[in-house]
């Protein structure tokens, strides 16, 4: 790659004769950081209904919840914010957090216990994407009144079953855990909709950053709540702006017009390397590429079928070359920097193994069919492995499709071989564990949700009573044990395949300091960066 | 378009028509635009009725965007019912009608905004950027088709065919990406993506959503210069396009009219070259050449999708496939609801125009 | 050609139809054989069908063999044109895209003038409310952003080239139909029509027999110039990955793919840009060309 | 005395892709003072003849002759600046359908006054009441109204004579009638004639009266001359017509229906081939 087409060096010297003025470098306001991002996500800012990366991003600098992860601190684990301090009854069902005095939201009313009871009964009966996570713990629309009470300044939870606390509050940790300002939102609200249409588009949290404006596919702004109860944010404006390329993004960069750019391919991070006005920041993140075989397929169904994938799947040459640098391999469901994630990784590239699996078993040809959304690493790991399929006979028929044709099909259970990826919900193991290794009812009407549903894998039962028993253990190494046991079990058997984890690489100007994408359990947090 | 001839009596001379009958030219205009009216009326309902079922057979599911990927069948089904999916397609279609004659839009699942707000945002960027590639289309594209024709098969005839071909045969995104390369990247002549510089981000108070007229009202001149910056390359871009087009067209109309009679006639009163063709043959072929422009003003109002992208402009081009993409009917429907009355606008515009440039027309 | 045959081509004063069709046919050659561009058009179209049909033999390796250990290696002795991110060989692909595109091409100028001709023609022919009720439909598909129709149809059809090619065949009518009925309604008054109508023709056969090949002329006129729009619209929907599926080597998909690595590896966005734009030139060229020999509105002086 | 125009051997030629198309070849006379008509089947080079006077041969015709005068002066292939004096204010023309020949989107007046004041340089008020006197001049009654109409609302007679009143205003020496009457209703056609006749008498102008109907030339010129591709075959002073030497000749003669003389078929005109290359007759 070092004997390349100069073509840069030839625009550009043909420019300089242009314009023997040259560019000028422009910089960025010194109190503002401005971020080039894919922001087209978003489709609610409520945090009762936002539950994409982008609105997650936004959401958790506008408002704070009862406890909180410091991404930057992850050793640290669980720790207060709007909660001083919690306690749990002796039968470990009843939760009693104490709210912080004094802290007060953007409108300037306090937050009180009363704010947080309802922000989290009002999440549950909004009953939108992320209220499952509340639903875990038993609460509905129906009985959250009486579940999530408040009683002066301490916020009182009554869970339906004895859960492991690290499980409840890294829940409460997470975006649908934001506590609202009641008063500002009930002002709002329209008809039976809580403030939603309102709040989806304004803020009414207690966080560093209050919301300027946004602007969907376009930008959001931020200011900097100066009385932030932890101080207020070093930066006194933050602009995402929506940029969909790479390429135009790295101009961006490049040119000094954003300070950080957040999607950059690998090839154009490598284009960079050599800008010593630019540093690349990487950053393991949650999210997990893999592949799911549906178990309604004749074919995918055998065993040795799923057996051979494993090897057929080309991991260090994906992860080299168009996944250089932002994935890495990782075969496992749990990401690492989850608590009990396993980093064993036994599968390799191995053609001949494969070969010999389906030979064994009496597999010499046969077609399967894949319907992958049109993201250029998924089509592109669908073409490696289409090209490693045929060297043993075997047909694989892409079908490139919209997201949200994908999703359809994949929640009809019409996907024969899946590729794509999913990312945590929240900061706890189960989030995976219940999606990728539990499957209570596989028949085609049960209307679950679960990635083993989605591939009509039926969950042995065996399994399925590990990853509900793995909630309920207080002990956080017996409950890392479990996590470990099952991931090793669910190699074995699982026509699901974790493949890779995803490295954000986040390239900025040199003077941005302190940045962090979230790691692999939150979201980006501007409050501490800084520019020097 | 060969008017029966009012006074074609032999021998005798009679009043032109036009000075006689007065009312009859104007009972008639009525009743023609009474006509055109009806029958954009027509079309826009066409518009709306065929976009509504494209909706409903698409496969694609806009509860999922609403509930996503993580719904229970329980919240799903809630939502499709609250959405107002249960109900038959004509009772969902009557009800939106309803509503839009209400001037309502709906809410947008894709951007969480009422779509009558989002539109207020993203059409005013296309527009801007659709009237200046147009009005580079036609200041440059009319003058070169005109030479071109009048000067046929000389050099310049010669540069205006291959500077069209290459208009025609351009992949925009490929040209657009090149372009931000060597202007922005390389030069810095220009702005980045985007509409404007981040320092002016909101910084003009929005009268019209044309961040160009805006700045101006407001006197601000550095964000003027901002913002003309940036919409230079993309609008050059669309010009380049609609450039083409235009040349291509003026051309051939300019031929057609060179070959006519009248240009010997006003050849043969000594007139000056310059004066047969633009005096005489180029008033002539004014009425195509409205119908022309407003045609390819037309498309670039669509919204060119893809230079919005690689421009990161925020016009209703990538509004309107965003929203498709996601099953967000209620931003489709609305958009096409721009996007064919602007259409149809255009249509009744170079009606208009036709009848007061061409005389003959009644 | 012997000189006589020439000669009898050219004859002012045909002795048989046949003759004077021929010769027709002859002239309309000689005038677009004379326009030089148009010639180039035609000479890079002949090539493409070549390469097009002799594909497996003359690409220099397999457009499907990936090398992820060779990926986006610049033109070389080895890769002419270099090679994608997967590593395969850029050249080959282009060879075998051709038959995607000749495809593409194809199919859209067989369906949409057609469906254009016949809306457009029986509007124009029968008048009143059928004219009324045919140029509204038309009307409404005008008034539709093509490429959210394309999308739509794609959506609905599924995705593939077919699909696509589909797609972009059933919003590209319109324009024909307006052309064809435009055509009609000067026709339809022509005395030999009204000759033709009292020898006793019924309509359909004044339809197919005396108003559609008068309106061919003009079409096929437009359809070249239409193509290069339709390689580009079908590399659009690649572009937002509707159209060709991968591995399909597909000249929209592959700028698409491209485009990832355009500051740094522009080979593998420019190669088949290029394609396009010389494929996109020599429709024009030859549209261009067509256009004085069979449009006599271009200006004959 | 000079003759007003004076042409010899002019010859006009295209180039076209199966070799050199001469439309013209060879054509000489004189114009005087006088109504000249020329005569010929469509083809046959006359009006071509009457362009390549007004210097309107557009490239790649060519145009040649041993001597092309104007009143004594060369006007052969002068610069186009010089040849736009002459034309319209020296030398005219009058086309054959007025519908085509009249700009559609401008009114009558502004094509009128366009010509003249370009010539004359005089005001704008003062080319008005010419034109306004033009109009009257060739009998149109209410030339107020017909100044400001537009070309589609007069009829087929008053444009061509609206056409004669443009062309006409600037006074100029020579008119060249192409075919003036042949797209008009038979019975308008005498009127505009006559009125053509009456001005063309009072300002002692020269006409080139170029037609395909024999007998109109016969009745309303002075001499005339028949052409066949591009030659002249024969030239003869009007009245001599019937006595025609040329077999050519005779045969248009012949090949018309005529009352005094009704035959049972008419003559089918004869071509030969000889006639292309013959001397024209009469021509000393």
């Amino acid at each position: 790659m070092q004997n390349r087409f100069p073509l840069r060096a030839l625009m550009l010297a043909s420019a300089v004769a242009l314009a023997p003025a040259g560019a000028a470098w422009a910089e960025t306001p010194a109190d503002t950081l401005v971020i080039a991002h894919q922001i087209d996500d978003i489709i609610s800012l409520d945090p009762g209904q936002s539950f994409e990366f982008s609105g997650q991003d936004v959401v958790r600098n506008l408002y704070d919840r009862l406890v909180d992860i410091d991404p930057l601190d992850l050793a640290a684990g669980i720790k207060p914010s709007l909660a001083e301090s919690w306690e749990v009854s002796e039968d470990g069902k009843t939760i009693t957090l104490t709210m912080r005095e004094g802290v007060k939201f953007h409108s300037g009313n306090p937050v009180r216990a009363e704010d947080a009871a309802w922000s989290l009964q009002r999440a549950v009966k909004l009953n939108k994407s992320p209220a499952f996570i509340l639903n875990q713990f038993g609460f509905t629309a129906e009985n959250v009144d009486e579940r999530v009470t408040f009683d002066g300044n301490r916020l009182v939870l009554q869970l339906d079953q004895p859960y492991a606390q690290s499980y409840v509050l890294n829940c409460l940790a997470s975006e649908v855990g934001s506590v609202v300002d009641k008063e500002t939102v009930m002002a709002h609200a329209e008809g039976e909709d809580f403030g939603n249409a309102w709040l989806s588009t304004n803020d009414a949290g207690s966080g560093p950053f209050t919301l300027a404006t946004w602007r969907p596919n376009e930008a959001v702004q931020l200011t900097a709540n100066p009385d932030y109860w932890q101080g207020a944010p070093a930066l006194a404006r933050v602009i995402v702006r929506h940029v969909q390329e790479s390429s135009a993004q790295r101009l961006l960069l490049e040119q000094g017009d954003v300070d950080v750019a957040r999607n950059l391919t690998p090839t154009d991070v490598e284009g960079i390397a050599g800008n010593d006005r630019l540093k690349v920041m990487d950053e393991l993140r949650g999210r997990i590429l893999y592949m799911g075989l549906s178990q309604k397929d004749p074919l995918l169904s055998r065993p040795e079928m799923v057996e051979a994938m494993k090897y057929l799947i080309d991991y260090a040459g994906m992860e080299s070359s168009f996944l250089k640098g932002q994935w890495k391999v990782h075969q496992n469901f749990l990401p690492e920097g989850y608590l009990g994630a396993s980093d064993e990784n036994p599968w390799t590239h191995d053609i001949e193994k494969a070969r010999q699996i389906l030979t064994d078993a009496g597999i010499t040809s046969g077609t399967v069919r894949t319907i992958v959304r049109d993201i250029r690493e998924y089509v592109d790991a669908a073409q490696t492995l289409q090209a490693a399929m045929a060297q043993v006979g075997l047909t694989l028929e892409i079908q490139q499709m919209t997201g949200a044709q994908v999703l359809d099909a994949y929640r009809a259970r019409q996907v024969p071989v899946f590729i794509g990826e999913w990312g945590p919900d929240y900061a706890d193991p189960h989030t995976n564990a219940s999606t990728f290794a539990h499957n209570p009812n596989n028949a085609d009407d049960a209307g679950l949700s679960q990635l083993a549903w989605r591939n009509s894998w039926a969950v042995p039962d065996e399994m399925n009573r590990a990853v509900e028993a793995a909630t309920l253990e207080g002990d956080t190494d017996k409950r890392v044990q479990m996590y470990l046991d099952i991931q090793s079990q669910y190699r074995e058997i699982a026509p699901i395949i974790p493949m890779f984890q995803k490295i954000e690489q986040v390239a900025m100007q040199q003077n941005v300091q302190n940045w962090t994408s979230g790691g692999s359990v939150s979201s980006v947090l501007y409050r501490q960066v800084t520019k020097e | 378009m060969v008017q029966p001839d009012m006074l074609d009596q032999p021998g005798r001379d009679g009043p032109p028509p036009a000075a006689g009958a007065p009312s009859g030219r104007a009972m008639r205009l009525g009743r023609r635009f009474a006509g055109v009216a009806l029958s954009l009326v027509l079309t826009l309902l066409g518009l709306l009725l065929v976009t509504f079922v494209i909706g409903r057979i698409m496969p694609i599911d806009p509860v999922l965007k609403v509930v996503g990927e993580r719904a229970t069948q329980a919240q799903y089904d809630a939502a499709y019912q609250a959405m107002g999916l249960d109900k038959p397609i004509w009772q969902q279609f009557l009800r939106y009608m309803a509503e839009v004659l209400r001037g309502d839009f709906g809410r947008s699942i894709s951007t969480g905004h009422a779509v009558a707000q989002d539109l207020r945002r993203v059409f005013p960027a296309t527009l801007e950027l659709a009237t200046l590639g147009t009005m580079i289309g036609v200041l440059v594209g009319v003058p070169l088709g005109v030479v071109a024709a009048a000067r046929r098969g000389g050099w310049i005839d010669q540069v205006a065919r291959v500077v069209a071909l290459v208009g025609y045969s351009m992949p925009i995104f490929w040209l657009g990406l090149m372009g931000l390369l060597l202007f922005y990247g390389i030069l810095g002549w220009v702005g980045g993506p985007g509409r404007q510089g981040i320092v002016y981000d909101g910084m003009v108070p929005t009268v019209t959503g044309l961040i160009l007229v805006d700045s101006l009202v407001a006197g601000d001149w550095a964000a003027f210069r901002d913002a003309f910056s940036h919409i230079v390359l993309p609008a050059g871009l669309l010009g380049y396009f609609s450039l083409a087009y235009i040349s291509r067209m003026t051309r051939s109309f300019m031929l057609e009219q060179l070959s006519a009679e009248y240009v010997v006639t006003a050849r043969v009163k000594g007139l000056s070259e310059r004066r047969v063709i633009w005096g005489h043959a180029f008033r002539n072929i004014l009425v195509p050449l409205v119908t022309v422009i407003a045609l390819s003003f037309g498309s670039l109002l669509e919204g060119s999708v893809l230079t919005e992208i690689v421009f990161s402009w925020p016009g209703i081009g990538q509004y309107i496939t965003k929203a498709l993409l996601a099953g967000d009917m209620n931003a489709v429907l609305g958009g096409t609801v721009v996007v064919g009355t602007c259409f149809v606008a255009l249509n009744l515009l170079s009606d208009i125009l036709y009848r007061l440039l061409d005389p003959r027309a009644t | 050609m012997t000189r006589t045959t020439r000669a009898w081509l050219l004859s002012d004063a045909p002795q048989t139809r046949r003759q004077a069709r021929l010769g027709a046919l002859y002239q309309g050659w000689l005038t677009f054989r004379a326009n030089r561009l148009a010639m180039v058009g035609l000479a890079i179209l002949v090539l493409l069908v070549l390469v097009a049909g002799f594909a497996p033999w003359i690409a220099p390796q397999n457009p499907y063999a990936q090398n992820l250990a060779q990926r986006l290696q610049p033109p070389s002795a080895q890769h002419w044109l270099g090679t994608d991110a997967l590593g395969r060989d850029i050249l080959s692909r282009l060879i075998f895209g051709s038959r995607i595109t000749l495809f593409i091409v194809g199919t859209v100028a067989l369906i949409a003038p057609v469906i254009g001709l016949f809306v457009g023609t029986v509007a124009g022919f029968a008048g009143g409310w059928v004219d009324q009720v045919l140029m509204r439909i038309t009307d409404i598909f005008l008034a539709f952003p093509k490429l959210i129709l394309a999308l739509a149809f794609v959506a609905a059809l599924g995705p593939g080239i077919g699909n696509a090619v589909l797609a972009l065949a059933i919003t590209s009518w319109p324009p024909y139909a307006r052309l064809a009925r435009a055509e009609t309604l000067t026709i339809r008054r022509a005395d030999y029509i009204a000759a033709a109508r009292l020898q006793g023709a019924g309509p359909l056969r004044l339809l197919i027999g005396h108003v559609w090949p008068l309106c061919v002329s003009s079409l096929i006129v437009r359809v070249a110039l239409d193509m290069a729009g339709i390689i580009l619209s079908a590399a659009g929907l690649g572009f937002l990955g509707l159209g060709a599926q991968p591995p399909m080597p597909e000249w929209g998909a592959m700028i698409s793919d491209g485009r990832s690595y355009i500051l740094d590896f522009w080979w593998v966005a420019a190669m088949p840009g290029l394609a396009i734009f010389v494929v996109s030139l020599a429709f024009n060229l030859l549209g261009d060309g067509l256009r004085d020999v069979l449009d006599p509105r271009g200006g004959r002086e | 005395m000079t003759p007003l125009l004076s042409v010899r051997n002019l010859r006009v030629a295209f180039p076209t892709r199966s070799g050199l198309f001469e439309a013209v070849r060879g054509v000489s006379f004189e114009l005087g003072r006088e109504r000249l008509g020329v005569v010929g089947e469509s083809g046959s080079g006359k009006t071509m003849t009457g362009r390549a006077i007004l210097g309107l041969v557009r490239p790649p015709g060519r145009v040649d002759a041993d001597r092309m005068a104007l009143s004594g002066e060369s006007i052969l292939n002068l610069p186009e600046r010089r040849m736009r004096r002459l034309r319209g204010a020296r030398i005219s023309m009058v086309m054959q359908d007025p519908k085509f020949s009249l700009n559609p989107v401008m009114t009558v007046g502004r094509q009128i006054v366009e010509g003249y004041r370009l010539h004359t340089g005089v005001s704008r008020a003062q080319a008005r009441d010419k034109a306004l006197e033009m109009l009257a001049a060739v009998q149109i009654r209410d030339p107020e109204r017909v100044f400001h109409a537009y070309p589609h609302e007069v009829s087929g007679g008053m444009g061509q004579r609206i056409m004669i009143a443009m062309m006409l205003a600037p006074d100029p020496e020579i008119l060249i009638a192409d075919e003036p009457t042949s797209a008009l209703d038979v019975s308008v056609r005498n009127e505009v004639l006559r009125i053509l006749d009456r001005l063309v008498r009072e300002r002692g102008m020269g006409l080139i009266f170029i037609s395909h109907d024999l007998n109109l030339v016969a009745q309303f010129c002075d001499r005339v001359l028949i052409m066949y591709a591009g030659r002249v075959v024969e030239e003869l002073p009007a009245r001599d017509l019937h006595a025609a030497r040329h077999p050519y000749t005779q045969g248009l003669l012949n090949s018309l229906p005529r009352l005094d003389r009704p035959v049972e078929r008419l003559a089918v005109l004869q071509r030969q081939a000889g006639w292309r290359d013959a001397p024209p007759e009469g021509a000393a």
